[in-house]
């Protein structure tokens, strides 16, 4: 098949977004998640067949607890990705968010609730900041976030004197990602917050005016600003709001370590970004859905603990894991040729 | 006088190393539909864009309903109640129908929650209002351009405006939608709104026009009454000079061999067994309604979409066609329908564009040889008058006519045997498509074969030695340049009883005389 | 705190400096040698830099600092090399410009070095086997959460565990060596794994605080406490902590903050031309409940 | 001015590339790549005011050395993004070829110079690969080439058994870098190698075939192809061409280190990219420049070097440098919102 075709039906296919669609539309589209999510089950099963040690209770309560920062970044990466920018901060961005919330709790003893909000605020104006450097100052959204990546770095090192803050004087805060709310069934809260999480990312996407205007400036920016609305003011309410969710991660990831860790984050923007990817997001913006991001995330987290569990040495991890995305995506661009 | 909507003082824009307009003036009367005429280049366009706030002028004034106004965003354009169509689309294809259009202004039920189904209801009333056949919820991104224009249509009025501005909105479309489009326009103007339209076909002029404002150059020509003054002075003027309109030329005859033949062809979205013959020095006409799959037609002889029945025949031997690289290997050129976003590099120069088939021959060991393709290119601005400042003028910003102008410069440049044109007059003034069907005529008598996919029903009758008519993606029938004309042609267009046709009560517009 | 020893004016005032390129920063165990780095720095009056790559693996990132220490011109260079061939050609410059350069750490295999302040990486981790080994009685299922895959220490810290395994504990077998780069999060779910795939294992040890603090975040996450055996390295607030409430059984400390201090006092005499020691082992310690709080052991920990 | 306006001019101008252009055009760009020169310029004097080793000869050829490897990666992704593609597979891509030429040379022990071409060959492969995926198989360059980032992170690290592998065999190879062929003038050979790289970048991206092509296909693809371009080919041979330069950095590396060290590699593509982006080539493609990136490489050298210099504590040099690259890349977009 010829590119041009190819590149139209890729270009044209899969609008994740639920709102109105065309019946042929809204039928392909399910299929495709059904199909993602099926190559996700593949994954399962094989992992269940290769090693008995996969499919207890446990270790599934273990991938969903892994999955469960990478997947909240992811979700407020998915966003800023379907609304045609990229979002690098957001790895070292959560750890600044981490050490202010040790901040607010540890040093300045600010009751739970309030370190907690404190901590996403912090992300909220991360993404404040970002979403004015690129909408205001039009600054190119890949190199603003790069530098906001080493800015945060820096910050959360100087800020907390490059050594880790405890929690010691709130023994609350743990039980936020590791307690469990719902008795009997031992579900760790974190795997809670990501499940509520992306409900919210997802009524947000395909029902509200926020992830109408995503898709809009993600489809045509030029068009959405000559219609008279205001990109500018959308794109900085877009970049806050993802950043909420790195607040979020790095709110969950300091209490699943009772501690914030200044060295850490670096790397996990790509984890992230890679699992808005094979969710079948588009970083030519205007395409993507936030269920497609948390089969994404999950496809890269038990593809982890999978090799783990079946002790595959390290170096082969690697390989392993980069030839599986390969084939995963390979796959969806084939049926999604197909469902065109 | 008292009874006038917009009034426009002595406006002047320029661009870097162009005067866009100088000293421009026009005004447009309640009730009244006012024609912009001017060659490509003329400065319709920019004007335009200064009265939707795109652009700001260097100098002039605006007044509405006799109130001076300034217009800086498209946002406040629209405050102010003047909603445009632009020549060049602005649609978000990831977006269905009724999103574009109400984009803004989305129906919402409290602050944040969008309302999808006043949005797609409140559409469908629109439609079925202005008597357009769209389904709200397709996605733009999947229509043909036809379909596209009628969305901006739509949406420009959806917001019930003052002043309407239309720019080009008939090139994307054929008779009978044009038809349909006067009557909505006629629905339109009232004692408190009026039109401005911008259109090279000048048969449309007497149809909807009350009256016409001549651009020359970026300067103000005249503005005379529509109904009087007959379409050969407003061309003069337009053009400067007298133009001789010859009703239908005798092209030289066709050779009888068959260069490219299609047999049974089929594709998966389209085309069911389309079948052709296209002869040595033939220019074979392609009629039908929006939709009825000439484009595809174009696409899947090029290997631009995959065919998947039926073959094809080049010269006598069956040929797969893969891509369209394939195709121009095998002397097979299309161009296409979509110039923004198929047709040209935007971003690239003049010169870039128009040697972009042709790289290979201007390159020796891999290095290129600038010189000679500027030259070259330099040549064909000229014989196609492209109007820009130079060859390094990026395509983006030339006027939409002289960005077609440039696409085909660029497939007389490849220099093919089969030439397959999809709408290739698009958005050119009357003057320069004079120039085209000349320059298609004589290529056809070197011999050179030509597909002509065409909306404009007298711009086929004029060039085609023979005329296939689609409908439904399927070959309604075929017929010979002197048995046709636009009667029978629309009745094979409509004989599978094709449900997207437009109202009837549409009667077809006369052709140029 | 942070940049306590960054001195902006980059030169100029009296005091002799120092530059010290060491094999990391943000790890505490570096944090603590730059803290006895900084003593001494008062006590001898000597002005000093500390800078170290962001990862173990990160040879080249290493050079560039080296590099631009050199350019510095300064007094005496303190060099915790990563791959000592690689920094060959630089150290020649040091010879060539009369700069003393003090090895720390790990030896660098160089004549050059006035001296070495080390401590061995393999027989400290042979201490944490010995004691492992112990615990869990000379027999059973063993799993390592090492810090670095391609680094000198990363990989002696392992190693020495290994060996000596093999050599005196042949009952004890080890099922599984992964690397989470010493990130506590990556370290922990990578424990948890472990665990899941071999059920029987009876000892976890990890090769640096990041490791061994991911391991009993593990432990604690699947409700084990005392179903098995956590040994580690380094020691920190939280590692403490863990050894305190039994959730670790002990781990292996060097003296971090006394390399820092005496990498930095053997500079300084190098710079005075007095002879120096050509090694001085700064040594490792085994630590747990019952002897933390002695003097001697506790002077040797960093929180 | 209104958003549109600034959205289109920024998306229209700096069309780096030296190919004809109008005076006015021809007038602007130079003075942009003055300007961007400016920008570095500036960063010098400060840094030669604030620190007086910073001017220093052994310092400068300090800096250049520290440019050689990620302006030899910038060099080769210049072209990978002006055709509107990204590759992340560059920084441990690179590893991956210090290894083989390690292999062909310590372990196979060939001659120099086919250790060399070997090693450059192994990134041109990489490229071919990493263009099929894209051009053939249609997978997304940002996937395709993150998964053989890991790819290549992996197989480097099988391959050398997770050692470095020592040239002690080849004492020659060392000076391939380190060396300097011009008597007298102590500069080393490394600086030389990409100096000869960035004249055969520009000149293939300004003068030859392939350069045209990958700024036409960056501009739009589908009308490329419809203009009856073989765009797959041309892609293919892009991503190839672009891996040879990722092929030479690795030998260049390996030599610089006398050593391949299979652990580094990660982070560079970001370096690399942001070296490309700051030097005013655009990730949407079609625009772009050769000479940009140099500069852009040494601004990012200049910056971290100078830091050091100054002694700067090494948490604070992350936000400084994040600083200075928003406000180059900011003084950059009011300078083209200027031109423009
Ligand atoms: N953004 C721009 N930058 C530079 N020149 C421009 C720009 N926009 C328009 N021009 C020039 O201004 C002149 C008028 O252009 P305009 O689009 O108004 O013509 P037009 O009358 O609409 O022609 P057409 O009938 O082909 O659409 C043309 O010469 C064009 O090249
Ligand atoms: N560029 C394109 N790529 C893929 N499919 C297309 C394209 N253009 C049109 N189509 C599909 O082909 C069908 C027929 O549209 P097409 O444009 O071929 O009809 P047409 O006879 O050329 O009418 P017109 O060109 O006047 O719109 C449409 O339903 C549309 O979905
Ligand atoms: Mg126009
Ligand atoms: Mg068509």
């Amino acid at each position: 098949m010829s590119t041009v075709q190819a590149a139209k039906s890729e270009s044209r296919t899969h609008t994740g977004d639920t709102a109105g669609r065309t019946l042929s539309g809204r039928l392909r589209s399910s299929l495709q998640q059904f199909l993602a999510f099926a190559s996700l089950i593949a994954l399962v099963i094989f992992f269940s067949i290769a090693s008995g040690k996969f499919m207890t209770l446990s270790n599934i309560s273990g991938i969903l607890l892994a999955t469960s920062v990478i997947g909240i970044l992811a979700l407020g990466t998915t966003f800023v990705i379907i609304s045609g920018g990229i979002d690098l901060s957001i790895g070292t961005g959560m750890t600044l968010c981490s050490v202010m919330t040790g901040v607010f709790l540890t040093y300045l003893g600010l009751p739970l609730i309030v370190g907690v909000i404190g901590g996403i605020l912090t992300g909220a104006v991360m993404g404040l900041v970002n979403g004015t450097l690129i909408a205001a100052l039009k600054i190119p959204p890949f190199i603003a976030t790069l530098a906001m990546m080493m800015i945060a770095e820096g910050l959360a090192l100087v800020i907390s004197g490059t050594s880790p803050i405890y929690f010691g004087s709130t023994p609350g805060f743990t039980n936020l990602a590791l307690g469990s709310v719902i008795p009997g069934l031992s579900i760790p809260n974190a795997v809670l917050i990501i499940f509520i999480a992306a409900v919210l990312a997802g009524v947000t996407m395909s029902k509200t005016i926020i992830g109408r205007y995503t898709f809009s400036i993600g489809s045509n920016e030029d068009a959405t600003a000559l219609s008279g609305v205001n990109v500018k003011k959308w794109k900085v309410l877009i970049y806050t709001f993802a950043g909420a969710f790195t607040g979020l991660a790095g709110v969950v990831m300091a209490s699943r370590l009772s501690s914030a860790q200044p060295g850490l984050g670096m790397g996990y923007e790509l984890e992230a970004i890679a699992a808005v990817i094979i969710g079948g997001t588009s970083l030519q913006g205007g395409k993507g859905s936030i269920i497609g991001t948390v089969i994404g995330a999950l496809i890269m987290s038990v593809l982890t603990n999978g090799l783990r569990i079946m002790s595959i040495p390290q170096e082969w991890q690697n390989v392993a894991v980069g030839a599986v995305i390969l084939l995963a995506v390979y796959l969806d661009m084939l049926r999604r040729k197909e469902t065109s | 006088m008292d009874n006038l909507l917009l009034n426009v003082h002595n406006v002047s824009k320029s661009f870097p190393g162009v005067k866009a307009l100088a000293d421009v003036g026009l005004d447009v009367r309640h009730n009244e539909v006012l024609a912009l005429v001017g060659e490509n280049g003329a400065g319709k366009s920019t004007l335009m864009k200064l009265l939707s706030g795109i652009h700001a002028p260097d100098s002039g004034s605006f007044e509405l309903d006799g109130r001076p106004i300034q217009v800086q965003s498209p946002k406040q354009a629209q405050e102010l109640g003047i909603s445009i169509i632009h020549q060049e689309f602005n649609l978000m294809p990831d977006l269905t129908v009724a999103q574009n259009i109400y984009i803004g202004r989305e129906p919402r039920s409290g602050n944040f929650l969008l309302n999808d189904r006043r949005l797609n209801a409140r559409a469908a009333e629109l439609f079925a209002r202005i008597r357009i056949d769209l389904d709200p919820k397709s996605k733009v991104g999947d229509l043909t351009v036809a379909k596209q224009q009628m969305v901006e249509i739509a949406k420009a009025l959806s917001h019930d405006s003052k002043v309407l501005i239309m720019d080009e909105p008939t090139a994307a479309l054929n008779e009978a939608e044009v038809a349909a489009l006067h009557e909505i326009i006629r629905n339109f103007k009232s004692e408190s709104t009026g039109v401005i339209y911008i259109s090279h076909r000048m048969d449309e002029i007497n149809e909807i026009a009350d009256r016409v404002t001549v651009l020359r150059d970026g300067g103000y020509v005249d503005t005379v009454d529509a109904g009087s003054t007959p379409i050969r002075d407003v061309i003069s003027m337009m053009v400067g000079r007298r133009l001789s309109t010859e009703q239908r030329p005798d092209p030289a005859p066709a050779g009888t061999d068959v260069v490219l033949a299609a047999d049974g062809v089929s594709t998966r979205d389209m085309l069911s067994g389309v079948s052709f013959e296209l002869r040595a020095g033939e220019i074979l006409g392609f009629a039908g309604l929006m939709g009825a799959g000439r484009t595809e037609v174009a696409r899947a002889i090029v290997g631009a979409d995959r065919i998947t029945a039926g073959s094809i025949e080049v010269h006598g031997r069956q040929q797969k066609i893969p891509n369209p690289a394939a195709a121009a290997s095998l002397g097979i050129g299309y161009l296409s329908e979509d110039r923004k976003h198929l047709g040209l590099l935007l971003d690239r120069n003049v010169k870039e564009n128009i040697a972009l088939s042709s790289l290979g021959r201007f390159s020796g060991g891999g290095f290129m040889k600038g010189k000679a393709m500027a030259a070259k290119a330099q040549e064909l601005v000229g014989t196609l008058r492209i109007k820009t400042p130079s060859v390094n003028q990026p395509a983006r910003n030339l006027s939409g006519g002289n960005q077609q102008k440039v696409v085909i410069a660029k497939w007389l440049l490849k220099d093919c045997d089969i030439l397959i044109f999809d709408e290739p007059t698009r958005g050119i003034d009357v003057g320069a498509k004079e120039e085209i069907y000349t320059l298609l005529n004589e290529l056809a008598s070197q011999g050179k074969s030509i597909i002509m996919i065409s909306s404009e029903l007298p711009e086929v009758l004029r060039l085609s030695h023979r005329i296939v008519v689609m409908c439904e993606g399927r070959v309604a029938g075929s017929l010979s340049n002197d048995e046709a004309d636009q009667e029978n042609i629309m009745e094979m267009a409509t004989r599978f009883g094709a449900d997207d046709v437009v109202p009837a009560g549409a009667e077809p517009a006369g052709g140029t005389q | 705190g942070g940049g306590s020893t960054g001195n902006e004016s980059g030169g100029g005032d009296g005091k002799p400096y120092v530059a010290i390129v060491s094999k990391g920063f943000q790890h505490q165990f570096w944090q603590a040698v730059k803290d006895g780095a900084e003593k001494a720095a008062k006590d001898y009056n000597v002005r000093i830099t500390f800078q170290g790559p962001d990862t173990e693996s990160n040879v080249a990132q290493q050079i560039e600092m080296l590099t631009s220490a050199l350019n510095k011109n300064p007094d005496a260079l303190a060099l915790a090399a990563l791959d000592s061939k690689a920094a060959a050609p630089l150290l020649e410059t040091a010879k060539s410009k009369d700069i003393p350069v003090v090895a720390f750490d790990s030896g660098v295999d160089s004549e050059i070095p006035v001296s070495t302040v080390a401590t061995d990486n393999k027989a400290a981790a042979a201490e944490a086997a010995k004691h492992m080994a112990k615990r869990i009685g000379g027999e059973g299922q063993v799993a390592i959460v090492a810090h670095d895959q391609t680094s000198k220490s990363g990989k002696h810290r392992r190693d020495g565990f290994v060996n000596w395994m093999k050599k005196n504990a042949p009952g004890i077998e080890i099922v599984d060596i992964q690397y989470g780069g010493g990130d506590q999060l990556k370290s922990t779910d990578l424990a948890k794994a472990m665990i899941q795939a071999n059920p029987k294992l009876d000892g976890l040890y990890g090769t640096n605080e990041g490791s061994a603090i991911g391991i009993v975040n593990a432990v604690q996450e699947l409700g084990m406490k005392g179903d098995v055996t956590v040994v580690g390295f380094d020691s920190g607030k939280a590692q403490l902590k863990a050894i305190r409430s039994g959730l670790m059984a002990g781990a292996v400390t060097q003296n971090p903050i006394g390399i820092g201090y005496k990498t930095v006092e053997t500079a300084v005499k190098a710079m005075k031309g007095k002879d120096v020691k050509q090694t001085i082992d700064t040594g490792y310690y085994w630590y747990d409940k019952e002897n933390m709080d002695k003097p001697k052991i506790a002077e040797n920990l960093y929180k």
